[in-house]
């Protein structure tokens, strides 16, 4: 599997509403219903020590308990040009999705050296019922 | 919801639940009409913005601008029944981003420098260049004049005298 | 006019909600009033016998019956400088519109043939009542 | 401060309601609430005496009168790879913020000269509260 990010959910603007929280890196469903998911991850490089990348990912997926396998609902993957130097790149994700109470959604990414995390109003993610 | 169709030039108005007359291109439906459908009240598109076909909007369309920034001219303005036509300044051809060629780049025309031009510039697209025009040689893909050895010449002595003047004041200068 | 993208709404993830339905790759709207009206779009290239591409563009336009022209609501439109080598590039779009009832949505792009629909969750186009 | 983006409130698909309010090109929040907040800005270049750009950001900021600083809400920023020739670049942003009456929001960018003001479905700016 692609490596999951981590939310901050207290701290600054990551915050919750009508009662969906963060737990363990995912964003847990408290009532099934239609909701409108979004997540931007804001991707930098290069990374000291690192192979040349051409391409980022980042992937909404929807684990359910009664399901082994992850869902892949929402996924932007774009190729990368800037030759060497120093790059950024930011992929937004948003939608409308079923979900049922006690789905879980995360946000799994390429790699995760390549997030810019450092601020969090560059990766960001969120949902909220219709 | 189902609607009954409406006679020509007349348009179902979910609101008024109604078929109203259309209003007129560069004008748009003020207030539906009232029973008999024909006293729709339009009022003409205020500026910036146009309508090009007979219809029952309740606003009109806001006109395009033309990129003046990116090299675009203004081929016709907009006016109440037609958006803004864009062309591009002299010297510049349009670079079309799709096939309505609805959204295009004005690119810099190429100069042919010390060619001969087979296709001048146009709106449409760019010069195409031929070979290298009489007197001219082709190195490292550019055209150069071949009587810049001519030019040398006569240069030459220019150069020298000017040297010589130079040394002249020079020599003078220091007594 | 610019090609229309057809839409599969039955099977997986696509669905409809509050009643919009979809019609010859069209998104019906049942009932007038503010939407948000949204739209990814995953192209992907070079095709082969295919001439150079410099851009893409995906465009949310609206049909009403009464009106011979479309009305272009969002529009993305980006260059590519992923010279030669195989790229992937999305683009999404979305934003509140006022709809009537009976009009129709569709996600115009300025190339079929580079759109990749191989997965749903790449490419997609919804809306929902506010 | 980046400079901050003026927008065509009434004509064409522009409207506000619910007296979400547009003054001195900012959106002002009538009630306390979480919204969407969304924007787009379409980038394009070169402009004629123009140095090369590198980059192009977005950012939506909030501005709080008890509060004398804005606040960065939502960010997207990328660099460009498109060697001289003509470049198109959209950039989209949209998240649940929580915000106060009478709080303001407005979209900052890196050039204003490069922001492709002519047609009103390329850049875009709103929000709506959940």
């Amino acid at each position: 599997h692609m490596p999951i990010l981590q939310w901050e959910d207290k701290r600054g603007l990551a915050f919750t509403k009508n009662n969906l929280s963060y737990s363990s890196n995912a964003l847990v469903i408290p009532v099934s219903g239609d909701y409108y998911v979004y997540a931007q991850v804001t991707f930098r490089g290069p990374v000291e020590s690192y192979s040349k990348t051409n391409s980022v990912t980042e992937i909404i997926t929807k684990v359910t308990d009664s399901y082994p396998e992850p869902t892949q609902l929402l996924t932007g993957t774009k190729t990368l040009s800037e030759k060497g130097n120093s790059w950024f790149q930011p992929i937004y994700l948003g939608a409308v999705v079923s979900l049922e109470v006690g789905d879980k959604l995360m946000v799994n990414v390429s790699d995760i050296k390549l997030v810019d995390y450092t601020k969090e109003h560059k990766t960001f993610f969120g949902a909220f019922l219709l | 919801a189902t609607r009954p169709p409406c006679p020509t030039g007349m348009n179902w108005i979910e609101g008024a639940h109604l078929c109203c007359a259309q209003c007129p291109a560069g004008t748009f439906l003020l207030s539906p009409c009232s029973r008999h459908g024909n006293d729709s009240v339009c009022a003409a598109c205020p500026a910036g913005t146009f309508r090009a076909q007979p219809n029952t909007f309740p606003k009109c369309q806001a006109c395009y601008e033309c990129d003046r920034q990116a090299f675009q001219s203004v081929l016709s303005n907009c006016s109440a029944t037609s958006n803004v036509a864009c062309g591009c300044e002299p010297g510049h051809f349009r670079e079309c981003l799709d096939e309505r060629c609805s959204d295009f780049s004005c690119l810099k025309c190429q100069p042919c420098t010390g060619r001969l031009i087979q296709r001048p510039c146009s709106a449409a697209q760019d010069a195409l260049c031929g070979s290298c025009k009489p007197d001219f040689y082709a190195e490292g893909g550019e055209c150069r004049p071949c009587r810049t050895y001519v030019l040398l010449a006569l240069t030459g002595p220019l150069f020298l005298g000017a040297l010589a003047i130079y040394h002249k004041r020079k020599w003078l200068r220091q007594d």
